[in-house]
């Protein structure tokens, strides 16, 4: 069965995440190869979100459903970077994040579907998807909620004497929130002692639903609200995976180094409504979604992939397989059995504590 | 009567009220250039303006804030909670300020202040999107909670609530703004205070606010039908302050009552209902009041869960069972 | 048994708890270089360091949230809550991420984390902090509450809820750091859920938690040397889980009942005491219920005004006298 | 009987509050008269605050007392440039703002002892100071809670049509709180429209509680914070009374005039401990408290005064005169009644709303 989980252990093992014996990051040549193997990722993704867009409508989605449509370089560049161990965190935005660290878009689709094969049994939905063997520690749907919760997770792995780092992603209409405040000056804080491993990934998609940038601030250099903490920053364009792709290595392997977080803001753009219940698009005009649709992270990887010489029948076989990925993944939530009723009760209280440290390194032996 | 949505009962309340005072003003999350989430604020903004229809970042503690601030000084804004879920984040501000300013400052300061939302589940949101949270505000004295279910007391209510000199929590039936029911034109208040008799009967007392008002009418329509039972149903429509006269006197009349909520069960509306009618009408109830509560759980995603979660006519024809000593199926 | 205060109990159970698993974390306000502001923490961060014990910026939410992200790593993380009044800045995290990540995470991520501080009035700090949270909090699944009120019950029921896989909201009495009783040396848990007969007697059950347990000894002496009425006191101590079972069977035997708190009575763990006995003894009971709490307002500051917003013995004596249908000085 | 209210309603009508028909604040000339009269006002307050401090030990003040030993200047200087109208609004160490603004020292002190003829009838206590009528807004004793009030306020100020200003003071330690971050944020979109004159004062007094500025964030800059927001800042030298006129004329004018938010960080010391219970004082040195107390702005006043040739009897007699009020104070707060029993259930609910505008004009009138 083909799913996207193969390819991410195998990135995991021989991906540019590794640095070489001076402790500098390996991306010194081009690995076309590589590239043609995020393309896949990202075309899955893409026509992920398709699919599940498609079955909300048809009201086998219910709740919220947010799509990562135009977004998918960021957290496929940043994730290159990801090394096991590594946790990441996000808002509720998360299945391209979940599917890239490993869970199977059967599983995420089932969940979707709310269906007892789902990555969390059903039980949270599109916006809680959880895998925490696979370092994937949630996705959640209270703007600026999770922020803290990723800043106290660094702490811990520095705790726990590893050089883990928490991958922490925030939009930036959350960047508003007063938790992120909160959260981003403990980072700093306990960053001067080397016990914030913590990288901030703001993906400025240019909205919050229906509130642009501009209309949510008064300052909207996003990166910089991070001098406020003493957090050194730096932006990268988000629709250009390679870019992406080398800045990741490049800060992830500072914040793994020196237990500081670092934030990057990522310029990208949601051209996906904001949920999948939202039809009216007032707030934006057809006109600006055009001309970011020519940035296409998909379509700009493309171009770049048949300049480096792929063919382009080789990148039609691949979306072709890609189609065949995400039907089977529907196929698969239609037929799960919705979970038995007997899971409305369980869960509530844990028996005894999961220790996602434990989890994660069980799961890779 | 017209007959509108539920929806344009609330959007009529404010925009009324909008031109009466010009000190009303709409402060919240996307309710503007965006249209509302759940549409309440349609075309608010092109009516008003933007002085006035004031869109806001992600930041519910700043201006709820802001809005007790602007209340302080002789303003009346109404305060959108996208839902009321995220009003946790602004919890300090409405429970440290918003409900105690009128009384520390002895008196010299007022916050005539409307925070107004969809509350309840019912639409797959799951844990941190399903809160009921009647029970939860009601507890503070100084606030004032509604839960309007009809179009007719969604607009008198929202009207009140606006003229009302203190912090209203305004919490709005979010699954229900579809649904239409008989709205007079023009301006009228539903006083706070008063339950409202939905239904008559002699032989049980059902009793509930919000959309389990709808449900428990269903109910008493199947007990009439199918059980010879008349229930009267109370819509209870204000929390705080609350209407006991009504609830004890329907059941000096049937000696009999259950109460059903979406909320949890712990520490609740109806642990306040059951207390109520015990303490004052305890020599009349010829049975314990029944409670029938959401399942002590987060609430969950999954369709059929969700709906196993929240309350249904079964359990609740069950407890009605229960209190008039009928076996089950009798 | 060593006589140590309700303070020291408090430290020494973490402490030993710190000394025996290196998961166990202190973060909060001033808990460190201050020394504590109630001094509970007092020579921890001598001993542990302040990896162990870190002081924080003023951002209840920020440092609570973080301590749950710590927790869902595998430590256990004591966060301190300077006063419990400040919790309603981390409401959020409270009740979104701590109460219900267990669930939505399909049960992969567990928040084994206490959240402790001082709880409750009586030293005039007025209405912003004057605030008793037990049905406050008590009302979300996936939280633990307690609330001791003896220096025994305070370092057994640390030591449990340090424990505890799960998110225990720990209410300390605040008014009560200074008093003493006798406390075991060594390690020993008292588990969630169960309450605590403080007094056996035959004629009324009288029901609280935290101090007010305290004072319902008072009383419960005074009426069997000025009336003859022998009072059954229970403390309740854990609020969720909560012990139906020992309040009940009370209840059955005394066939009277009184609950007295000092937070705000609507929608309050004394409702909920009345309606759980009057659904499970309602044909033991002679009486209804009664319940006695704080006076319907915010804090006040001035003594004789604070003084008469919490319960008094002569309210409890009077509820005793109507529940057992004594005239009044009878 | 001898107030600070005649001098406050003086200060109001002739002080340097007033601009010139340019609009240029009129602060040309060393007005030695005007800083006599800042000179009696700044003894008053220490000696209320200590005669404060005493009461709490005898018992007679209960709860929580926070004073403002060290920090008078900042207040004193900042309200000289208060127009009627303007509001102020603070956390809990509130007495030196109700008192400048022009409540009694008699119905502060009152309220500190919990007395019926208390400012808000013994119902709030020191940390709850409300005197609407002289813009008062109230002290507050959540750390960040009062922060976003501020705000609103100065919108409802510009929405109803005055120049008046918000004059909002905030703490070191509460500039790490979340509802900083969120209020600062609207204020800097609101003054985009000329919506939002708000003047913020940072009182930098070194501490929050225990906590050195140093130990609560790692960017100690804290004027800088404002330019997350948009907000322009400056800092100054809270322990000199001139300096903090001058500057609170200039920034005050300017807000006035554009509707714009302002910041200033005025560096300043706590020279009593956090509150009156707190004797420990483990989190500083004896040394760093002696440092500061040189700088203690009633001395530098003292000696700037006595360079403008101000005699030390007339100082003395003032400082006698200090005395006077203060003793008449505690004698008429000692003597007070406590609230009847029925004020319990009063305030809990208005009948009718309290307008803060109308309030205080009618004052005036
Ligand atoms: C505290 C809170 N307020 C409001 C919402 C509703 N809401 C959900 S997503 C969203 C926009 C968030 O924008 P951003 O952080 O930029 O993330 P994006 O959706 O663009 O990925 C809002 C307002 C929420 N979930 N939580
Ligand atoms: C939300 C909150 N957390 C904690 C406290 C306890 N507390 C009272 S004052 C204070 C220090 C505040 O420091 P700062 O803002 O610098 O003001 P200062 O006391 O120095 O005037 C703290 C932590 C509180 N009142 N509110
Ligand atoms: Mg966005
Ligand atoms: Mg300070």
């Amino acid at each position: 069965m083909a799913t996207t989980r193969g390819s991410a252990k195998k990135r995991r093992a021989d991906g540019p995440g590794d640095t070489n014996p001076d402790g500098v990051p390996v991306l010194e040549r081009r690995d076309t190869e590589k590239l043609v193997g995020y393309y896949r990722q990202m075309v899955i993704i893409r026509l992920f979100e398709e699919a599940s867009q498609r079955a909300f409508r048809q009201g086998k989605v219910g709740g919220y459903l947010h799509v990562y449509i135009g977004q998918e370089a960021v957290a496929t560049g940043f994730l290159d970077a990801h090394r096991p161990g590594d946790k990441v965190i996000t808002a509720y935005r998360d299945h391209a994040h979940a599917l890239l660290l490993g869970s199977t878009p059967r599983e995420v689709m089932a969940e979707l579907f709310g269906k007892a094969t789902g990555l969390v049994k059903g039980k949270g939905g599109s916006m809680h998807l959880f895998d925490v063997k696979n370092d994937m520690m949630g996705g959640y749907g209270i703007v600026g909620g999770h922020i803290p919760l990723g800043v106290g997770m660094a702490y811990a792995l520095r705790y726990q004497g590893t050089d883990n780092i928490v991958q922490l992603y925030l939009g930036d209409g959350a960047i508003n929130n007063g938790a992120f405040h909160e959260a981003a000056n403990l980072a700093g804080l306990w960053g001067r002692d080397g016990m914030n491993p913590c990288l901030f990934i703001v993906e400025n998609n240019q909205y919050g639903m229906g509130t642009s940038v501009e209309r949510a601030t008064a300052m909207t250099d996003l990166a910089r609200k991070f001098d406020s903490y003493g957090i050194e920053h730096e932006k990268v364009d988000g629709m250009d995976l390679e870019a992406v792709m080398e800045c990741a290595h490049r800060v992830a392997a500072r914040v793994r180094e020196t237990g500081k977080p670092y934030a990057v803001e990522a310029i990208t753009y949601r051209i996906a409504p904001h949920g999948a219940a939202d039809f009216l698009e007032r707030y934006r005009t057809k006109e600006e979604v055009r001309k970011w649709r020519e940035r296409d992270p998909i379509g700009l990887l493309e171009r770049k992939l048949i300049d480096y010489g792929v063919e382009e029948e080789r990148l039609e076989a691949i979306r072709a397989e890609a189609k065949e990925v995400v039907d089977d993944a529907v196929r698969f939530a239609d037929e799960s059995p919705e979970p038995p009723l007997e899971e409305l009760y369980t869960d509530v209280y844990a028996e005894e504590s999961v220790d996602a440290s434990r989890e994660a390194s069980a799961a890779r032996r | 009567m017209p007959v509108t949505t539920y929806r344009e009962a609330l959007r009529s309340a404010m925009a009324e009220e909008m031109e009466r005072d010009e000190s009303v003003v709409l402060i919240g999350e996307d309710i503007g250039v965006y249209g509302g989430t759940h549409l309440v604020t349609d075309g608010l903004l092109e009516r008003f303006g933007p002085k006035r229809v004031i869109d806001t970042p992600i930041s519910e503690g700043g201006f709820t804030g802001a809005a007790i601030g602007m209340a302080m000084m002789g303003m009346r804004p109404i305060v959108e909670m996208m839902t009321w879920n995220f009003s946790f984040q602004a919890a300090d501000q409405i429970i440290q300020n918003a409900a105690k300013i009128h009384y520390f400052s002895g008196g010299q300061a007022s916050v005539p202040l409307v925070i107004r939302g969809p509350n309840g589940g019912g639409v797959q949101l799951s844990a941190q999107h399903t809160h009921s949270l009647e029970g939860f505000y009601g507890h503070f004295p100084g606030l004032k909670v509604v839960s309007p279910v009809t179009p007719h007391d969604a607009k008198g209510m929202m009207i009140a609530a606006i003229r009302d000199p203190n912090p209203v929590i305004f919490l709005e039936a979010g699954a229900l703004y579809g649904t239409k029911g008989e709205v007079p034109e023009g301006e009228y208040t539903v006083p706070f205070g008063q339950a409202r008799i939905a239904r008559e009967g002699t032989d049980v007392t059902l009793i509930a606010y919000g959309r389990q008002v709808n449900l428990l009418l269903r109910v008493a329509e199947r007990l009439a039908n199918e059980e010879k039972i008349e229930a009267e149903v109370i819509d209870l429509r204000s929390i705080r302050p609350f209407d006991e006269k009504t609830i004890v006197e329907s059941v000096k009349k049937t000696n009999r009552a259950v109460v059903v909520q979406e909320q949890w069960r712990w520490f609740s509306v109806a642990s306040e209902v059951a207390a109520i009618l015990q303490e004052q009408a305890f020599d009349y109830l010829d049975a314990p009041v029944e409670r029938v509560s959401g399942a002590e759980v987060p609430a969950p995603y999954a369709r059929n869960l969700e709906q196993a979660a929240f309350p249904s006519e079964q359990q609740v024809i069950e407890a009605v069972r229960r209190v008039t000593y009928r076996a089950r199926g009798a």
